[in-house]
């Protein structure tokens, strides 16, 4: 089956700056975008856990599949967002099936 | 004294504190009891939506007229002041730096909905009637605070220029719209709106206000675990003392502004209660600098049981006697 | 006219109704409030499981006859029959595809059981009796209208083949299943099985069809807010005047079938209403081209409130003015 | 006999055991209905509380005696030497290894807390009072039988050192904790907690029973349907006959600690019931080889309902039988 | 540690398609798959949350690790089921500990 | 964007496991890492769903970012812990933004 290179973007950010990335990714131009759940988790500051928590606390992962020539732009965008807050940016090599969409 | 010791005995032998109790156990125990976040999140919505609901019923026969708008201005102030005092206590009591003893701050000047409701239950208890709009006031004491805040960790260099988002996002919060809307709801419809839905939002309150409390245990409990070395003698201090400065506050307010001995005591419970669900989210945003764990840690872990346990009695007490049983 | 728009208005400041209004402003003022996914499932699930169980009780005494099965038949009859004329409505004054307007046409031919237990809610109160069998008929309705939308697809060349597995999973599509369920075990258990539940199925199932109506208020601005653009005037247009069209349908049913007074009114609420839990995963499997979001907007945002506040009261006139209140 | 047969055809022809079926036959016929997660844990949160602290408040008059503290000691016996039984006869009738045959086991010397609360629901309907304090022991026979299997998994050379995190985990295990503690809190607050709390935690907890049991019963479903292979004749035959000899041991118990008829029954009940929610996890961790769908298909969808339709009915004829109705 | 190399799949797509994802999937002789729930997205259709929703709505992430001899059945399974639908197939170069399995 | 080399680890275990798995993690000096829900499944055991489970049951899948030099301490603390017990170990090439943290 004929794939393509992209990029696999994952963005692991406070749930409560969850609006303002994808804002900041859609003005960068990004086509789409998915936004998966986080129960729990451990860094710097300790081990937290969405079980039970009352407000939007916790993280969300954001995924991303792009075109490779629209990475950096990506990247600034979710920098811009991230750099003063919790927020860790990872990016994998992948091959997509279509094309479209990215 | 006697009576506020008598009276924190009582309201420690009820379902209710001894379910937050509970929790708290299991969790400093390390037990795997845990509640969904999804029940967690759908109590809190059923609850909010409860009390305003009820509020807005009560006023629907008087109507919102002057004494309504003095409270919530009164309220509004408190909560836009009481962050001062709120910083000055943490810079003297903690080493915590401007920007998180800001964040802090705006989560005392806030309000915890469950602790007003909870007085709410005891003065229902013990025959004492309340104005109905104080639910309205606390919605409108939710979010000054965040402002104060956001203005004092300005002061000190560290604050940033605020996005215009961010005020929709504080005003329009979930939890506002959801109690100014029932209230709203219930004044529009009133004691036939009630007939409605009493079955569901006043015969099992109490009950699902023991489960959410012990949601509130486990996650209060999990916090004091996880925040051993966070919090140091000054910031319990400060988390037993500020409620007492709040009440203090409150209970000028109340005086001033003429209210029954019911409304007395709300205002005071809810000058001196902390937030933990609005106020966290929105110092995520603001002050991302200020570890969240100090704040909730205190707000959820110390003056919530403090004035679940012992605020409110001393507070009922204290207006009984100034204002006459 | 002026009855209808009395009620209209008595509709309009029922706790329910405003419910949905919250949820609709929060949504349109992009508020955060929302309700977990889970909460609003479950809620689906015991909204359907109460109506389907009380509507079993009241069939218990006289068990299934020839009325309820002519009555299921009838229904069945409109699910199968209203897509088409919402079909040949929408290629006249919309832009959509031939499987565009197949899709929403299916939503059409389908029922909305909150609707149903809002007009149910609405006769109760009104003293208004109903054959109990009504609930049987609901469900019957849900999913022929999927075949025929099928149908049309076809016709026009672009449906497919419909794979085997479709068929179970329409037919055996959960809330199908819980309603006849719940409505089996209401009839087999009858008035001693009631007692047993009464306190669960029946006091608070008011107030949490409130708390789901927030929700769905919510769902549907959302929609609203997401749609601009894609729905245009003839599409609202549609949206109002398609439930007409099926009342006056449900009508006729109801008058052939000499249904009651209570009875005629929710022939006419089902035909009238649109489907937003069942259909629209079925079209996703069976018409993945048409946008999911038009179907669902029309239906959830402009038909299910415009029913709630307008078409309940006006159906009710019509029944009473035809039979006599 | 006959007695047991009509209890047993009334006892199918209540809304819970119904909805319970409903559950196995939307699992069995692949429907699409299902129940949130978190509902379902929510569901059992409450239940768990309920039972815990009504046995609490009926606690409370008498307090905790030489009575309450040898039924817990029974219960406790019981639950250690009943998967010694159940051990024997799984590696007779089955084909099942050492290790897989002491996960089964654990199993059922472990209880069903559903499977004690709709018990309690069939003896209060027929007016017979029980002991308060069994939920108690109902939470004390949770875990010995674990401890049992990991004994029987290592004599047969399989088992491991158990490492120290585990004993913790058993014993401040979710439902031990939710159950004892809402027993205190019952015992402690007693009929006044109970008036505040009565509408949430009594009135409707039958109807949750029957939600809860339309996801058993889906879950049930679900097991059976994908362990067909797994469970030959061999096992079916162990999932009812060892509830049986777990009746016979609850019955013996009963008589020698000389327990009230309704007493009685629970014991039976308990003894003869099966886990399905504490005991798989801790079998996951500590015994990991064995397939956990062995054990859950025969303690949730053989059992547990055999229990519910036959066992119950059966135990409180034998029960009145002996000890005089 | 011994890893050998695998092929992950993630495969973005209709909730209301899963099953038949999966069913294809097993069809093709995958060995397993692991599906994660999705929150909300955006992409050419707009932006969807799954908050509130009352039906079997979203999407959810089927991740499946396989030997990458086996891949292109895989992806032809997958491709065949997600063409007419909404669904992003991405591939990434993996290592796995445990040969079994996959 | 300048972005550094670091490995994604993600592993799928029983959640009964979830506790004893991150206290490995932790134990052998991993920085960071999140978990996410799984909502169902397949593999050689069969079929199964999150649906409706009353207990601890099911799957999470742990994700965690890490420096390259760090991945055998985590690989070996992983497997330690997976060895026994159903478990999916798998590690991919990223690209991260921030250096600390991993
Ligand atoms: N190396 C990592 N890999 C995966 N997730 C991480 C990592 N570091 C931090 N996180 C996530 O980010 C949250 C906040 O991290 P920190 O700011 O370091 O406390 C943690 O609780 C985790 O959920
Ligand atoms: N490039 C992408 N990366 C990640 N997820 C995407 C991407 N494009 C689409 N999606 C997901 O697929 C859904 C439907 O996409 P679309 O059909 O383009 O509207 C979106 O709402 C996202 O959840
Ligand atoms: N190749 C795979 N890719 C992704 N997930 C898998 C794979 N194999 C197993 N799993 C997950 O691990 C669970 C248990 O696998 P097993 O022990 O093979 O039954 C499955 O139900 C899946 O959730
Ligand atoms: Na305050
Ligand atoms: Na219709
Ligand atoms: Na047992």
């Amino acid at each position: 089956m004929q794939t393509y290179a992209a990029k696999r973007v994952e963005i692991l950010i406070e749930a409560p700056m969850e609006s303002r990335l994808t804002a900041a990714l859609t003005a960068a131009g990004v086509k789409g975008f998915s936004v998966l759940p986080v129960l729990g988790g451990a860094g710097q500051s300790g081990r937290w856990s969405a079980d039970g928590q009352l407000g939007r606390a916790g993280m969300v992962a954001v995924i991303c599949l792009v075109d490779p020539a629209r990475l950096e732009p990506l990247l600034d965008a979710a920098f811009g967002v991230v750099e003063r807050h919790i927020g860790l940016i990872n990016v994998t090599d992948a091959q997509v099936i279509r094309k479209t969409r990215f | 004294m006697d009576n506020i010791l008598t009276l924190a005995g009582q309201n420690l032998l009820t379902p209710m504190i001894l379910c937050f109790a509970l929790g708290g156990f299991a969790a400093l125990a390390r037990s795997d009891l845990s509640v969904p976040e999804a029940a967690a999140k759908t109590m809190a919505l059923y609850l909010m939506f409860a009390i305003g609901f009820k509020g807005g019923v009560a006023v629907s026969k008087s109507g919102i007229d002057g004494h309504v708008l003095a409270a919530m201005a009164a309220g509004i102030a408190l909560s836009f002041l009481l962050p001062i005092v709120a910083f000055g206590l943490l810079r003297v009591v903690s080493r915590l730096s401007a920007v998180e003893a800001a964040a802090v701050a705006a989560h005392y000047g806030s309000i915890s909905i469950v602790t007003f409701a909870t007085a709410s239950g005891v003065l229902a208890l013990r025959g004492i009637e309340a104005e109905g709009y104080m639910v309205a006031v606390s919605a409108a004491m939710e979010s000054p605070a965040i402002i104060t805040a956001l203005w004092l960790a300005a002061r000190s260099g560290q604050g940033r220029r605020v996005e215009p988002g961010l005020w929709r996002e504080i005003l329009l919060n979930g939890s506002i719209v959801l109690l100014i809307g029932a209230f709203a709801i219930g004044m529009i419809t009133g004691p036939d709106g009630m007939a409605k839905v009493e079955a569901f939002v006043v015969a099992p309150w109490q009950g699902v206000l023991c489960l959410f409390l012990l949601d509130m245990g486990l996650v209060a409990g999990r916090g004091l675990r996880g925040a051993r070395g966070l919090i140091g003698v000054g910031l319990v201090a400060f988390g037993v003392v500020m409620p007492l400065v709040g009440a203090a506050a409150g209970l000028g307010a109340a005086l001033a502004l003429g209210l029954s001995l019911g409304g007395t005591v709300l205002m005071m419970v809810l000058a001196a209660s902390a937030s933990y669900i609005a106020v966290p989210a929105a110092m995520r945003v603001a002050l991302p600098e200020a570890n969240p764990s100090v704040a909730l840690t205190l707000s959820l872990g110390i003056t919530f049981p403090f004035n679940l346990v012992f605020g409110i009695p001393a507070y009922l007490a204290v207006a009984e006697a100034i204002l006459g049983g």
